[in-house]
Formats: C-alpha cells, sequence, structure tokens
C-alpha cells in the first residue's frame, strides 16, 4: 500500500495519472465502509424498533438471543432468513421479480452516500447533492411497484400500487419542505447547508439549527419521511389486515429481508437527511471544527437516532389511514401548507 | 318478562283468531307460546308474528326430526295431561322458527309439520332477510326444500357432500366403529349399570334411548 | 480527472455497490438455503384458495390522475430549487419573489380548481 | 338503434360528453376482479373466506364462504349425555367459553324444574361477565390492530390475561372451563378470589380508560370508522342481528335485563345503547360494555350470598320430555339453545342459535357498494368468531 501512490515504473501514462491516494484508495474504503453501514444501520435500527417498540407496548421484546436484552436477535433472524428456500412464483415475471428487492436497496446506498457524516467525512460533495439524495430516493419506488407488479398477486399489485400512489403524494410535501430549507441556506450542497446553519445566529449571538426558524417546514418533512418510509400511519402499502403483506407477500427467504433492511436502512437514511437538514446534522454550536472533526459522526449519529425514536413513536401510536384520506392529507394540507411556507420563508429572506 | 309482553295465551290466541283452521295445534309449555301452522300457512304465520305481534327480531329457523318407536308411542298414550308437553306421536320433519320481539319482550315459536317423504317449505327470506342462511342449512341438513329460496346452495358442507347429516337416520360414522365410551361413566346405577367386556366396552346397553343411538352393529 | 466527473464516477460505482451487495447476500443464501419446490409452493399466494380469475386487471384510472398531478408538482419543484438557491444573491430580490409567487400561484389556483372538480375524491 | 333518431343519439353523445366532463373521477369503467379474502388471511379470525367482486376499489357483492371449522356440534349434542354437552358448548366461541355453557344448563334446569341455588347464581354470573370482559378486551386490541393501531392490542391482553387468570382459579380452564353442572357448579370459588377480583377490576377499569385514549379518543379511527357500516335498525333485527351489533344501532335490548336469569335481576347496571349504528359505535357499544361487566361483577362480588354450590339433582341427570328455547345475552350477542327432550339421558334434538352466525350473515348486504378500505373495518368491527358461526 506505501508504494501504491507513485508506481512510476509501471512506465504507462494511464496508471501514472490514475490518483491512487487522493481518490482510488479513500474510494475503496468508503466503499467497504458504505456496504457495511447498509445492513448494520437497519440491525441497529431494526433491534431498537424491537425494543422501543416493546416498551410503548408494555413487554419486554427479545430477551434471550445474544445473553443481554436479545442484542443479537436480528442476527438470529438475519441467519434463519439466509437458510430459508427462495421460492418464486410460477406465474411471477421472474426476472423483474427476483430484480425488484436490488431496486430497492441500490435506492438506499445510493441515499446513504449523499450524508455528510463529518466535516470531511463525505463520500460525495456536489452542488445539488440534497436534490440527489431525494432523486435516488425515489428509485425504491420503482422497486416497490416491481415487486407488486411482478408478483402476479392481487395482493400484491395493490400494495404497489398503494405505494406508488402514496410515495408520490408524498414526495411533494417533502420537496417543497425542504425548498424552503434550501431556500434559507442559499445552496443545495449538504455541507453548505450544515455551515449555513453554523453561520445562523438568533438575535446574533445564539447560533440555532434550521428547525426553530423552519418548524413548519419540519412538521410537513416528518409527517411526509413518515410517509415515505411507509410507516404507521402511512403503513398502506403493507397493511398487514387488508392485503396480507401488501407487495412483499410473494416474496420468501432473503429477498423478502431485503425489503425490510431496505426499510430500516432507510429510515436511517431519511431521519439522517432530516438531520442535517433541520437539526445542523454533525454541527454543535460553540465547539471547535477541529473537534467537531472527530465527534461529527457521532453527534449526527445521536440526531439521526432521536429522528428515528420520533418516527417509531408515531408508527405504535397511531391507526392506519384510509388510502383516500392519506391522497386527501397530502394534496389538501401538507402541499399547500409546504407552498404557504415557501412563500413567507421567501418574504422574510428578502425582506431580512 | 318486562315491559308490555304478551302472554304466551294471548298469543296463541291471536293466532288461532287470525289463522282458523290453519293452525294445527297450540302449547304454551315453560311460557313460552309455540303454534304448530300447516306448511301453506308457514310464511303468513312469520308475516302474522312480524306485523301484528310486533316480533321484530328474527331468532332461527331450523327442523326436528321426529322419528317415533314403540316406548315414545307408549309415552305419549300414558300422559296426555293438560298443558303437559306432547312430542308428535308420527314420523315427520317438523319446522321450527323462532321470533321474538325487542320492544315488548314477547317471542313466539312457530312450527310446521311436513311428511318424510318430499318435504317442502316456503321460504322466509321475504319476511325475515335473516332466514336465508338458516334456511339453507336446514335444507342441507334435513333436505328440506325451500322453495323460493334465493340462493339454495350448501352453506357448510362441500358440494360433493351426500346425505343430510342432521337426519336421525344418517348414523353418526364414529359412533357405528365403536360405541361412545361416554355412556359408561354415568351408568353407575346399580340396576341398569352396562355389561362391560374384558376391553371395556359396553356389551350390552339397557336404556333404550342410548341403544337407539348407538346401534351395537347394523349390517349395512 | 476533475472534481465533478469525481463525483458521478463515484455515484455510478456506488450503484455497483448496491448491486454487489445485493448478489453477495443472494449468493451467500443461494449456498444455505434448501430447494425442494412443489406446485403448491410455486402457486400463487390467494388465501389458501386457488386464485380465481386473472391477477392482472386495470387499475383505477385515479392513480394515472395522481400520477399527473404528481408530475405537475414534481416539475415545479424542479423549477423552485434552482430558484431557491440563487434567490438571495440576485440584486432585485422582490422582482425574483413576486416572479415566483406568481409561478406557484398558477399551480395553486389550479390545486383548488382539481379539488373543486372533485378529482382530489379518491372513491 | 331503428327506433333512435339520429338527432335523439347526438343528444346522448352530448349528455354522455357532459357527464364525462363533470365526472371524470366518479366512474370510468374497470373490469371485475374477483378477490378472495381468506380463508388463510391476518384479520379473518380463523377460517372464513369472503370472496368479493370488486370493481375498482368497489365492492360489487361479496359471498362469504363459511363452513371451514363445522364441527357438527347439533349432531353431536344428539349422542352425548347432558353433562357431557357442556364440554361441546364451551368450544363454540372460544373466546367466551363459560358464557356458552350458561344458556344450556339453564334450558336443561329448565326442563327438569331444578332451580341453582343463589351463590350459584352469583357465581355463574360473575364468570360470564368475566368472559365477556375477556371477550370484549380482545376485541378492542384486535380491532385497534385491523384499523392498524399496533399497540392497543398488548394493553387489552395484559389486563385480559388477568381475568383468564381469575376464571383459570375458579375453574381450572381459561377458555374451556366445563364448570357448570345441571343444578349448580363443579366447585366453590377458591380462597381469596374476591380480592383477587376486586384487584383485576380496577386494572381492567384503568385499560379501559387506556384504551378509550388509545383507539376510540384517535381521529384517524375516528376517521375510519364513523359513518362507515351503518346496519339499520330494521334491516339488522330482521337479519337477526345481536348483542352489540344492534344495540349500536339504537335497540335496547338486553337480555339480561329483559329476560332476566342468574343473578341479573337483583343487580344492578345499564344497557349500553347508541344510535349511530356504525363502526365506531359498535365499538364504543363493546368499551362501555366492558365497564358495565366491571360493575356487575363487583356488584356480584358485594352481594355474594352464602350457600351451597350444588342443588339437589338426581344422580344420573335425565330430563322429562319437553321442549324450551333458553337464550341467554352471550358477549357476541344472542346466544340460545332449542332444546327437546323425549325424557333420558340423552337430548333428542338441540339447536344451537349462535350469534355470529346471524351476525355474519348480514355481511352481503352490508358491504355491497361499500369500499375495498372500509372491508376490513366493517368486518372486524361485527366481531365474529368463526366456531362461533359454524357450530
Amino acid at each position: 500500500m506505501t508504494t501504491a501512490g507513485v508506481a512510476p515504473h509501471a512506465g504507462s501514462v494511464l496508471a501514472y495519472d490514475i490518483p491512487w491516494v487522493d481518490f482510488v484508495i479513500p474510494l475503496v474504503v468508503k466503499m467497504l465502509v458504505i456496504a457495511l453501514l447498509v445492513p448494520l444501520s437497519a440491525l441497529v435500527l431494526g433491534y431498537l424498533f424491537l425494543k422501543l417498540l416493546a416498551h410503548m407496548q408494555s413487554r419486554l421484546g427479545p430477551m434471550e438471543a445474544g445473553g443481554f436484552h436479545g442484542w443479537a436477535q436480528l442476527i438470529a433472524d438475519g441467519l434463519k432468513f439466509m437458510q430459508k428456500e427462495d421460492v418464486i412464483p410460477e406465474a411471477a415475471d421472474k426476472p423483474a421479480f427476483a430484480m425488484a428487492p436490488a431496486f430497492v436497496l441500490v435506492s438506499v446506498v445510493l441515499v446513504m452516500i449523499t450524508i455528510p457524516f463529518g466535516p470531511s467525512l463525505n463520500v460525495i460533495d456536489i452542488d445539488a447533492q440534497v436534490f440527489m439524495a431525494l432523486a435516488v430516493a425515489s428509485i425504491g419506488t420503482i422497486g416497490v411497484l416491481l415487486a407488486g407488479w411482478s408478483s402476479a398477486n392481487k395482493y400484491s399489485l395493490m400494495g404497489g400500487f398503494r405505494a406508488a400512489g402514496q410515495l408520490m403524494a408524498y414526495e411533494l410535501p417533502l420537496l417543497l419542505s425542504i425548498v424552503a430549507v434550501v431556500m434559507m441556506a442559499q445552496t443545495m450542497n449538504m455541507q453548505g447547508i450544515i455551515s449555513a446553519q453554523g453561520g445562523f445566529e438568533l438575535f446574533g449571538t445564539i447560533p440555532i439549527p434550521y428547525v426553530v426558524p423552519q418548524f413548519v417546514a419540519f412538521a410537513v418533512f416528518i409527517v411526509a419521511a413518515q410517509a415515505e418510509l411507509s410507516q404507521a400511519p402511512f403503513d398502506m402499502p403493507f397493511a398487514e389486515s387488508e392485503l396480507v403483506s401488501g407487495y412483499a407477500t410473494e416474496y420468501t427467504g432473503f429477498r423478502y429481508l431485503f425489503f425490510f433492511i431496505a426499510e430500516f436502512a432507510s429510515n436511517f437514511t431519511m431521519a439522517a437527511i432530516g438531520a442535517v437538514l433541520f437539526l445542523g446534522g454533525w454541527w454543535l454550536p460553540w465547539v471547535p471544527d477541529g473537534v467537531l472533526e472527530v465527534i461529527g459522526p457521532f453527534v449526527l449519529v445521536a440526531k439521526i437516532l432521536f429522528l428515528v425514536f420520533v418516527f417509531l413513536w408515531m408508527r405504535s401510536t397511531y391507526p392506519r389511514l384510509r388510502e383516500d384520506q392519506l391522497q386527501r392529507f397530502a394534496w389538501k394540507w401538507l402541499i399547500p401548507i409546504s407552498l404557504v411556507n415557501i412563500g413567507i420563508t421567501g418574504v422574510l429572506k428578502v425582506v431580512w | 318478562m318486562s315491559r308490555l309482553a304478551l302472554v304466551p295465551e294471548e298469543i296463541t290466541t291471536s293466532f288461532r283468531d287470525v289463522l282458523g283452521e290453519k293452525v294445527e295445534s297450540t302449547s304454551t309449555f315453560q311460557g313460552q307460546a309455540a303454534v304448530v301452522v300447516t306448511p301453506d300457512a308457514w310464511v303468513v304465520a312469520f308475516t302474522h308474528a312480524r306485523d301484528v305481534l310486533a316480533c321484530d327480531f328474527f331468532t332461527f329457523v331450523s327442523a326436528i326430526d321426529w322419528v317415533t318407536d314403540d316406548a315414545d308411542e307408549g309415552d305419549a298414550v300414558e300422559e296426555p295431561e293438560e298443558g303437559a308437553y306432547v312430542a308428535p306421536a308420527r314420523d315427520l320433519l317438523q319446522m321450527v322458527g323462532r321470533v321474538s320481539s325487542t320492544g315488548q319482550g314477547h317471542g313466539v315459536t312457530i312450527k310446521s309439520n311436513l311428511p318424510k317423504d318430499a318435504p317442502v317449505i316456503d321460504t322466509l327470506t321475504s319476511v325475515y332477510a335473516g332466514a336465508d342462511w338458516h334456511e339453507r342449512e336446514v335444507m342441507e341438513m334435513f333436505g328440506i326444500s325451500v322453495s323460493g329460496h334465493p340462493h339454495p346452495e350448501k352453506l357448510y358442507l362441500t358440494d360433493e357432500f351426500e346425505g343430510h347429516p342432521l337426519l336421525k337416520s344418517y348414523k353418526l360414522g364414529a359412533r357405528e366403529v365403536k360405541p361412545w365410551p361416554g355412556d359408561v361413566n354415568v351408568e353407575e346405577m346399580p340396576e341398569d349399570a352396562p355389561v362391560l367386556d374384558d376391553a371395556g366396552n359396553v356389551v350390552e346397553l339397557s336404556d333404550p334411548e342410548v341403544s337407539e343411538e348407538t346401534p351395537p352393529e347394523e349390517s349395512s | 480527472m476533475s472534481d465533478y466527473y469525481e463525483n458521478y464516477l463515484t455515484i455510478f460505482l456506488f450503484v455497483l455497490v448496491g448491486l454487489g451487495l445485493f448478489g453477495a447476500m443472494i449468493g451467500v443464501a443461494r449456498l444455505l438455503q434448501p430447494r425442494r419446490q412443489t406446485a403448491a409452493k410455486l402457486a400463487t399466494y390467494e388465501c389458501g384458495v386457488e386464485a380465481e380469475g386473472d391477477w392482472w386487471t386495470q387499475q383505477h384510472v385515479r392513480y394515472y390522475v395522481f400520477a399527473l398531478l404528481f408530475v405537475v408538482f414534481d416539475i415545479e419543484a424542479a423549477f423552485i430549487f434552482p430558484w431557491a438557491t440563487v434567490m438571495g444573491s440576485i440584486a432585485d430580490a422582490w422582482a425574483v419573489l413576486v416572479e415566483m409567487f406568481v409561478f406557484i400561484g398558477i399551480l395553486v389556483v389550479a390545486l383548488a380548481y382539481v379539488m373543486r372538480k372533485g378529482l382530489l375524491r379518491w372513491m | 338503434m331503428a327506433g333512435i333518431t339520429s338527432a335523439e343519439v347526438s343528444a346522448q353523445a352530448r349528455v354522455a360528453a357532459h357527464m364525462a366532463d363533470v365526472g371524470v373521477a366518479v366512474e370510468l369503467e374497470t373490469p371485475e376482479m374477483t378477490l378472495n379474502i381468506g380463508p388463510q388471511h391476518p384479520s379473518t379470525h380463523g377460517v372464513f373466506r369472503l370472496v368479493a367482486r370488486v370493481e375498482g376499489e368497489k365492492i360489487e357483492d361479496v359471498e362469504p364462504v363459511i363452513g371451514y371449522m363445522h364441527r357438527g356440534y347439533e349432531k353431536l349434542c344428539e349422542v352425548r349425555t347432558y353433562p357431557q354437552i357442556t364440554t361441546l358448548v364451551n368450544r363454540i366461541d372460544w373466546l367466551s367459553g363459560y358464557a356458552n355453557e350458561i344458556p344450556f344448563i339453564l334450558a336443561a334446569e329448565r326442563l327438569m324444574g331444578i332451580e341453582a341455588p343463589p351463590r350459584v347464581q352469583y357465581i355463574r354470573t360473575i364468570l360470564t361477565e368475566m368472559a365477556r370482559i375477556a371477550t370484549f378486551l380482545a376485541f378492542l386490541g384486535v380491532y385497534g390492530i385491523e384499523i392498524g393501531a399496533i399497540t392497543p392490542i398488548f394493553h387489552a391482553f395484559r389486563d385480559r390475561e388477568r381475568v383468564l387468570d381469575l376464571i383459570e382459579s375458579v375453574t381450572g380452564g381459561r377458555f374451556h372451563p366445563n364448570f357448570n353442572r345441571v343444578g349448580g357448579l363443579l366447585d366453590d370459588l377458591p380462597a381469596g378470589f374476591l380480592a383477587e377480583t376486586a384487584v383485576a377490576m380496577d386494572a381492567v377499569k384503568r385499560v379501559c380508560d387506556d384504551l378509550e385514549d388509545l383507539i376510540l379518543g384517535n381521529d384517524i379511527f375516528r376517521e375510519r370508522t364513523v359513518g362507515v357500516g351503518v346496519i339499520p335498525l330494521e334491516r339488522g333485527l330482521a337479519c337477526g342481528v345481536s348483542g352489540a351489533n344492534i344495540r349500536a344501532s339504537g335497540c335496547t335490548v338486553d337480555i339480561r335485563r329483559d329476560e332476566p336469569y342468574l343473578a341479573y335481576p337483583e343487580l344492578d347496571f345499564d344497557v349500553v345503547t347508541d344510535t349511530r349504528g356504525d363502526c365506531f359505535a359498535r365499538a364504543w357499544c363493546r368499551l362501555q360494555e366492558t365497564r358495565e361487566a366491571v360493575r356487575i361483577i363487583e356488584g356480584a362480588c358485594k352481594a355474594l350470598p352464602a350457600g351451597p354450590f350444588m342443588a339437589k339433582v338426581p344422580k344420573v341427570i335425565q330430563v322429562p320430555p319437553g321442549e324450551v328455547y333458553q337464550r341467554a345475552e352471550g358477549p357476541l350477542g344472542e346466544m340460545g339453545f332449542y332444546l327437546v327432550s323425549r325424557g333420558g339421558r340423552i337430548p333428542y334434538r338441540v339447536k344451537i342459535r349462535t350469534p355470529s352466525f346471524s351476525n355474519v350473515s348480514i355481511l352481503p348486504w352490508l358491504l355491497e357498494g361499500t369500499y375495498m378500505a372500509d372491508l376490513i373495518a366493517i368486518v372486524g368491527s361485527l366481531y365474529f368468531i368463526l366456531g362461533d358461526v359454524d357450530r
């Protein structure tokens, strides 16, 4: 590895030009980290989900696997799923059925790389970063629709359509609530938004993240994110009591598990986007940059876990909306509210 | 009984007044009004119960398969007491329906005797919508055809099922193979204790009621 | 290599990471799982009875209506984002703001019209 | 087209075009689809199947298919002695096994002319109401799940367990007590039962408040259930719908008050009614009836008389000839036995009138023209037990 950065003896112009130290090695490391982070975040959040819900429901949740409070429960579940037979129904569109979970997973991976974990810890750093995060998050919708359609099952199809309708309807309030943040920060780059929040000071003295001035946008974001994640009260696509298991009805084994990995990992990424845009990401007030360089990732994860807690709290509390009520809520309330919020933000921005 | 409940005698009288000859018999056994009407007055009787006697609540419709044997005929002759219960003395299928009044609290049992060969009764679905499923059950369980029923399909049993299980002539297969061992437990009275063979099976049953239900063997 | 292409190359490579992750996990699972497929197992699930009729039916037209609405508003969002990024740095701030208000206003009127027409009624 | 002029045709076309203009969203033709819901479905309470013909999301008609659990109890009753039959009737509605025994035992006692001692009447009342609480708490939890709220069921089941423990402490069985005998009970109450009951009833009262907050007070729950699946009183009665289902539609019938049995005439309770007749009203009535049941149990525990737990009955139960219809207010509605005896130890015919059978039979009518999204809310709110439907 020590000689990797130089390699002049290769004699080739191409080999000489490849920026090993600057680009390739960090990239490989990042790829490995992200490849681990996706299943790891799903494991941690899945475990939190089990335990939090259990305690909110006056029970203990997993207690046996691994000894201490059932910490290994999800690992055991994963191993179990690995040994399950992968059944593709006769009537299914087999290639589409087989590849649908991959779309969902790729979508999660791509959202994951847009998140900055520290002042200099980011995989990519592009101008339209927020925009990209939202764009690649939509790839998951395609996977879900594909899964619902290719299963050749009525429940799956209905689940897939419900999911598509819902994800479309709540994509808009999500986008519009983020527009308000972008207007304040004047940039779509996530690092830029974080540093803008560091520089945003109330009365010129108290630095505050955007959650305070943009609390309307934040509320819309939380609700819309909950819907994007298909969690109660917006869990129509899965609606166990109606559609059995929604678009994942025909899935078995590890392919089925991918939907869950993706579900929890996107919980993580969605909370991360929220944490970056509204809670200041890795940034903490009055803490020097050098320290943040070290503790940044932990600060971000703490903020993410807080938002995840909010998501799970909502999930365990509310019953499910009906499909029409869901659409009505998005189109008649969330979208107008976020449009008005953009207007007010614009006026204030200009007046200030 | 609460509020404005009609006494059983009022109910039976009301039926006699309206249906006249069509009422075969009435009874107020156990404080429950029961009228037996001819099959052609079946629907009329229920309409009367609903419209005049305010019996708005449909309880059930079912049937009873009456099979007489020597013991029963003897009983029937012995006690013709006033107000006593008298079981039908001949083989017949009897439709039983019960409706009651939620407002006043009384109820009435309406019956109709049908012959065992080709039993037919009119549907009640036009009077009480809830009769639908009950009549389907009667059709498959007793083989009584309900004329005018909107969906005369089987309710519980599969389409391939043959026979009408609730008829007394339909023997319970499990009892054919082996008499119900539970019968032994209650036979503790010395005078009619059963004789058991070495395997613990009942060799001879002294009670005619029981032997009717669990015939030791029958060539089929 | 410029920074710009580096970033997009990275994105492309991470698509491969996602697919690789998927492939690797499915691959490992394939080594471990049994494969004994029977006709009953491969049948379509419909609550334990044989599936009736064709699963592939037309879905209700309202999905199309909502999809159209979505496209309209999504394009709106695509316009708003760049505007939001630069609005503060343009000299004539009020004009910029009013222009966007007109744009959003047209869409809001359209939304109100659609709502009035009953298109947002699901049933 | 022979008799129609071209002017009429164009007029029709104009009308059609206008209709299309004003009502785009209302109905464009979508082909019908037949959807099986059940027998293996998470929310059918057992093996139950609904064959729904749906157009878009609108239900054209729905046919309930029952009989998956038909166990032929009426036939089996004809070959069993009276004490053996309680074992069967326990299993009709498995959530409230004890409450099922009551009408059968009462029918047998009535024909035999036996009156159970007062203490027995009180104990039977207490246990029946406990079965009612257990059933209703299960309903409130499960209905929450069906509407999509995953938390209430655990709270409901936690305290339901206390009630089941009490039933078990008396009878030895949680679901199938088989505790009644003709003329009395198998045994007296165990020591300390009354004190434990008081504690459990407080817990039930608390969980009722919790459930009211969590489910009935929730806006989304109201949105999903208010005005959905309305059963008009007249139709409901004609179909034989009973219990909380019909009381929610404005009927004030309650057999415990109208045709008193057990110790009910001496106890203080209110008949819960509502006039709205929708899914919400049915759930609300069940919640209130849970509270009333607690009241009955507390009153009965206070007034519990001393005395024997068995009347003087012959060693071999022989029922004299007769026919009687004995009904009781079960948790699910009117549970009745039409008992025909020709003398002897075995009934001649037992017609079991179960509440769920009639309650389910209104489904085709009730679901016609509703939307798929409401189907589960409506089916769940009727609250039937498949054992009770199929017998």
